[in-house]
């Protein structure tokens, strides 16, 4: 762990009134990897990334961007620095169509004086670009002038995703993208988190989904009570341990041992095949 | 009613000027800022403040009723009131009235006319009756074709002139005669477009009554663009400056000047006496009605529209 | 989860939740300013009149707020007012008695409620323009209706509400603001203990939602405009009191009037958040504006300007305090 | 994905699909029943006259079509016009080139959006209230700059949008038409051709995806608050031009006209779904509605009672054809 | 399968526009048993319970409960019937607290004249049940008078399943309870959904997670293109065959035979633990 770290936080806080959404948490994602983020329902892991992602101000605490101390005054902010997110609610406009949403924010202009002169857009071409990249993935939807809000629960993550994907520079934050999606459209989301990481980009995963977690991320970091309380490597863990320290069943002890707090709870991750 | 003596003795005099209130039916229409300038004018001569208040809207009896409590606590001495409605506001004159301060009307008679101390207006039906007589001899032979530009529905201007225009023309209400009525709470794009639309359906027409001269300036661009003004006798009621032009200009026959400036300043001087000797004004002052025209009729008296510059008002 | 327990701020944190905080220092701030600038401001008499100056708007207010929950909006509310203070009046005029004339006037508000809620809920239509449409024909009604006339009460049962009293012998108080404070304790307790309200809040927050949970979209919405009706009633009676003397062309402002003392309540016009409580601040709000400035001598064109930027200012006080809150 | 392709209702689909069908088709019914009950309605130059009725109010409510699609609504916009007209009918009765003073109008009214658009967005507060006080303000401000006086206008530009023209020695038109019709176009185009207008779209739709998305939002409520003024600048030269006078008193129920011509073009006041066609359609109802129940002869007092009826059917013919689509 | 279904569909269709969400569906759900329903996203496996819910009326076709045909006019006809539904978007009302969406629709009053006269409801009584049944599911939150709003997704989603949980009387659809949870709270939500078996009703599983699937279900409903094209025991399938069976890539044949219609995608289901 010599490489800088593409994307850290140190000591972040957040309050809501009575509850603290992020206490004290630390976060590192290195260059080219894919970091899971793990922990339990209200651990804090939406209120972490909306932090890195500049949807939320933290009340304290600092956003290291290579490094550099940053301010995120808006999602707009981490945009620019090329981070790119898929929010838990996916962050689409309801009544708008499958392609505008893709492109809503940067949309694209005609080349020539139409574009440069009266700023037309090029929604045929922006259409066909959101038939492809829907298509990589495996969404399919009737028309790309269907509005969002028609679509399914799967399909419109499947545009959030997509839109993530497509634009992401420096890093890509996914929280939880493949919630709604079935079987082949979420192994289509890890390939393609897999091409993102090819392509050198470090990804954040945050998943319920050990099995997804395992086969995709190359370090996990596992989120309790608003803080990060371990970061372990799915080679090293398996993942009863992983759940066990969600849970607080088990605890990072100082010298990176293991210790049990409390009898391991279900995980409820028996397979019957 | 302790209290209010209280209050009437102790809040009155505390910047040592006379506090005189003026409470109009809205501060919109020109004729009401003539009798709030005025007003101010003449409070300033004599070294006393006015304080001047109004309803939202033509018909807010709610507002001025307020208007009337609010001035009533400030502690003036007078307060100078044209009522929207001839009974709607009379508790709160009351009330006023009973803890010491001189009420007068203005421009608008209260029902009954003893509710205020005294009263200074138009004769609202004498003016619409002389609208009515002069458009009736300027017709001469031809029957009348009337369209009627009303103020608001109801309101008690609104009926004497109404009422007092019938009457000068010699026409009942309701009579074939009469094209058509249409509100236009004395605003001119109303007035405009109420005649357009009269004019799509009947567009004989050859007389026209008007509330006031903002009715009348809409409804004469209505006419003009129907090319229609040649034949018509337009009447009117105010004798704002403009208005007046507009009559030497020939845009209108003839308007019915009030005094508005009278009612302001006579108001004012009213209360101002009240405060310093007591001594209060009483009964209806009528600030007259005068017929201005270029083309006098006979049997009407009128001035021509040169005495009217000199005496209009805006 | 990630909570703590920071005990010592739960006295500040239940302040800050109830909905009325904001407008509640709005209007505080607005008593102080007026207070220090007048030397007739604060007196009770005057205090009393303010109060007595708020109660019809208010009362609207109070009607416009249940249908705003709603996500709706009423523009018919004081035209229907006023064609329940012309009944009253009128049929008191012409021979009938009063309790008659009364009841007359209240079912005719509540009637025109009903008729409201029906449209808006059978045929599916925006509030805006239903109630748009019943303003024209209520007003247009009510000027059929009274031709021309106003009509002037004399009847002690139509002007009851304006009665006055001294409590202590010094603090005047009004029948209506009895009335009033009777009406907001109903609605407040209508809208936060029973069923009803807890459906009124879910119809306007999320209509969807509160069809899936099984809730009776379209009763729940149809019993607001009845209330609400019932309402502007009892602000025909209201008016009477205070004004005695039926008038077709009063409260044309009554609609925005009302709607603003809602939004400076601190209820959204989206619907599903705020409360009556805030409602009566708001109303209290605007009245206090007015008379302050009267005492400070302004006449109305500027006491207009000042309005309308003090208005501004009380929304942003609401807003700043509940910021602090997040 | 569970689909059929049904070609053959792909035509009806498209109409269906285009928001100002039902609008438009309630506005069809309205003229065929004028048409059949009248014989003066269908006049070539009583169509032209509605038009020209229809002008003023119509570009009021393309900029409240901007402001209502941002989920915002503009209670000040009319009484914007209202300063314009004033300052440019003033400034060139007192001396002052007629472009000047044009242009001194439209500067003004576009200051006063830019001003209610900055409130808006940095203080955050609800565009009800804010455009309430800059109304109220805006017209105390007019009043006391008018000073009870009207100012007729003779100059040729500023009256320059009511000339007429005959177009085949029949179809009068007036170049205020054309500037309507330009208008529309460009709003039209923004909206629905560039990013500008998916951006207002989306921003009235769900502001918080909006934000998440890096649309900035402030920007895009602030532009729109911007163009919004323009428009009600030039809505000033319109109302010149039909009626050339500027008179501080005029459009006083112009903000709520405005709104019902919006909604009944079909946009919803909840933000995020509407169009300009629909708007200009539902200007054009309701100076149909006006003129069409004039021609049949009814009172105007019985016009209101139809009106409010007729208004609420129009946006009923617009759900039900909406509602088939489903 | 002899038993008479407790809720049955027959031809189900249900078209906006030019999409076909229902397109001939049938169902049938035996009492006491987990029924499974699995498909691609946009199957329509949410239009079908839907419709089954009330919550949409279908074009045509026909629905019974214990066999004798009915029409929902609204979910509140449904409710009615004893169908207790989790709906995908959850159907809460966001700025209520958690207690009042728990209750939404059947508040409680307050026993006796409070209740009876004047209609009070039993607030405390609402808030203690709340956070009963909230806790049974391992949901925990700061505060049963916090707006729903607030809440982190897998606290909304845990409301939402209690909800429903707690007022099933005949038969109770969860379509996707599990999509947001954690591990061990969707573990808690399957074994809830076990002791709701053991209770005698019946319960209709939408779900993504296959382990899940072949953890709980008695039989699986596969939803493909708008109609059930299979209806397969857990005990007698793969994982993997339900997967073909999902994507097409397997078909059910005339004799009840699997069939090979193309190679099985990817399932994304290989763990490395
Ligand atoms: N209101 C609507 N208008 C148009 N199309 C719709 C509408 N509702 C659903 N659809 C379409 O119907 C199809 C089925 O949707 P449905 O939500 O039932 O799928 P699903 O099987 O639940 O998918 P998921 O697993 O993603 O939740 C999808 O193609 C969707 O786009
Ligand atoms: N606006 C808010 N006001 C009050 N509390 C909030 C707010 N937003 C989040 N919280 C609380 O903060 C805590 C953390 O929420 P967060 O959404 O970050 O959790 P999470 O780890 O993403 O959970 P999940 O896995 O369920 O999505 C929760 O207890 C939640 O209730
Ligand atoms: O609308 C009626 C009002 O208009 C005036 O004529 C002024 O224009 C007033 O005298 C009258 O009160
Ligand atoms: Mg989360
Ligand atoms: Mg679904």
């Amino acid at each position: 762990m010599t490489r800088e770290p593409v994307l850290a936080a140190r000591k972040l806080v957040k309050r809501y009134g009575k509850v603290t959404a992020i206490d004290g948490a630390d976060f590192d994602l290195l260059p080219g990897e894919v970091l899971a983020v793990v922990g339990d329902n209200g651990a804090g892991k939406s209120s972490l990334i909306k932090a890195l992602s500049g949807a939320l101000v933290p009340d304290s605490g600092q956003i290291l961007v290579d490094g550099n101390p940053v301010r995120f005054h808006g999602p707009l902010d981490a945009r620019r620095a090329g981070i790119e997110t898929v929010y838990q609610d996916l962050a689409l406009a309801p009544a708008q169509d499958i392609a505008s949403n893709l492109f809503l924010g940067r949309e694209r202009r005609r080349p020539g004086l139409l574009g440069r002169v009266f700023r037309m857009l090029d929604s045929g071409g922006m259409r066909a670009e959101a038939e492809r990249v829907l298509g990589d993935l495996g969404v399919r939807v009737k028309s790309m002038q269907q509005p969002v809000e028609t679509l399914s629960g799967g399909q419109r993550q499947g545009v959030a995703v997509a839109r993530a994907a497509a634009f992401g520079t420096r890093v890509v934050i996914m929280d939880e993208p493949t919630a709604a999606l079935g079987v082949a459209e979420a192994a289509r989301v890890l390939d393609l988190i897999g091409r993102i990481r090819d392509r050198g980009l470090p990804v954040v995963l945050i998943s319920h989904n050990m099995p997804h977690v395992f086969e995709i991320a190359d370090r996990i970091h596992v989120h309790r009570l608003g803080k990060r309380v371990a970061l372990v490597s799915p080679r090293e863990r398996t993942m009863n341990e992983v759940v066990g320290l969600i849970t607080g069943a088990l605890r990072m002890g100082e010298n990176g041992q293991l210790e049990e707090v409390s009898t391991v709870a279900r995980t409820g991750l028996t397979t019957r095949p | 009613a302790c209290t209010s003596q209280k209050a009437a003795s102790s809040g009155g005099d505390s910047g040592g000027k006379i506090k005189i209130g003026l409470v109009t039916k809205t501060d919109s229409n020109p004729y009401f800022v003539e009798l709030r300038e005025s007003a101010k004018a003449e409070a300033d001569k004599s070294g006393a403040e006015l304080i001047a208040l109004a309803g939202k809207f033509d018909g807010d009896n709610d507002g001025q009723v307020a208007a009337l409590e609010n001035l009533v606590q400030q502690g003036v001495k007078a307060i100078l009131v044209t009522p929207s409605n001839s009974t709607g506001i009379l508790g709160a004159i009351k009330q006023a009235r009973d803890k010491g301060i001189l009420v007068i009307a203005l421009d608008t008679r209260t029902d009954p006319e003893s509710a205020v101390d005294a009263t200074l207006a138009t004769d609202n039906t004498e003016a619409g009756r002389l609208e009515g007589q002069y458009v009736k001899a300027a017709l001469g032979d031809r029957p009348p074709a009337v369209i009627m530009l009303d103020g608001t529905p109801g309101g008690t201007v609104d009926q004497q002139r109404h009422d007092g225009f019938l009457q000068g023309i010699g026409l009942a209400e309701g009579a074939p005669q009469i094209l058509g009525a249409e509100p236009t709470n004395g605003d001119q794009n109303k007035a405009q477009q109420a005649m357009e639309n009269l004019l799509q359906r009947n567009s004989s027409v050859n007389a026209v009554y008007n509330i006031n001269e903002p009715a009348a300036r809409g409804g004469q661009a209505a006419l003009q663009a129907r090319g229609l003004t040649d034949g018509v006798v337009v009447g009117a009621i105010d004798g704002g400056c403009q208005g007046v032009r507009d009559v030497q200009a020939g845009k209108y026959a003839v308007t019915v000047m009030q005094f508005p400036k009278k009612m302001a300043e006579q108001g004012v001087q009213a209360g101002v006496e009240f405060a310093r000797t007591g001594k209060k004004l009483s009964g209806f002052v009528n600030t007259g009605a005068v017929v201005i025209t270029d083309k006098p009729v006979p049997g009407v008296d009128s001035k021509d529209t040169a005495w009217g510059l000199q005496n209009c008002w805006g | 989860m990630a909570t703590k327990a920071l005990n010592r701020t739960s006295v500040a944190e239940f302040v800050l939740r109830t909905p009325a905080v904001g407008p509640a220092l709005a209007l505080l701030v607005a008593i102080v300013a007026f207070a220090l600038t007048t030397d007739t401001f604060l007196r009770l008499d005057n205090l009393s009149l303010v109060v007595q100056q708020s109660l019809v708007v208010g009362t609207l207010a109070l009607g416009q707020t249940l249908v705003i929950l709603t996500a709706g909006i009423d523009l018919a509310n004081a035209a229907t007012a006023v064609l329940g203070t012309l009944l009253m009046a009128k049929l008191v005029l012409t021979g009938a008695p009063a309790p008659l004339a009364l009841l007359t006037g209240l079912v005719v508000a509540a009637g025109i409620g009903a008729a409201t809620g029906g449209i808006v809920t059978s045929l599916r239509l925006p509030p805006f323009i239903v109630t748009l449409g019943t303003l024209t024909i209520v007003t247009a009604v009510s000027r059929i209706y009274a031709d021309g006339q106003s009509f002037p009460v004399t009847d002690g049962l139509l002007g009851f509400l304006g009665t006055r009293q001294y409590l202590f012998g010094q603090v005047e108080v009004t029948v209506g603001m009895g009335v009033a404070l009777a009406m907001f304790l109903v609605l407040w307790y209508a809208l936060t203990r029973t069923a009803w309200g807890k459906h009124v809040y879910a119809v306007g927050n999320d209509p969807e939602a509160a069809r899936l949970s099984g809730i009776h979209v379209r009763r729940t919405v149809l019993s607001v405009y009845l209330v609400a009706g019932i309402v502007y009633g009892i602000a025909a009676w209201q008016a009477l009191g205070r004004v005695p003397n039926a008038d077709p062309n009063a409260f044309q402002t009554g609609n925005l009037d009302s709607i603003t003392a809602v939004v400076l309540g601190g209820t959204s016009l989206f619907g599903g958040r705020g409360s009556v409580l805030g409602t009566l601040v708001g109303a209290l709000i605007v009245s206090v504006l007015r008379s302050g400035l009267t005492q400070a001598g302004i006449d109305s064109l500027y006491q207009d300007v000042a309005t309308g930027v003090l208005v501004i200012l009380a929304v942003a006080v609401d807003r700043f305090s509940r910021r602090r809150q997040r």
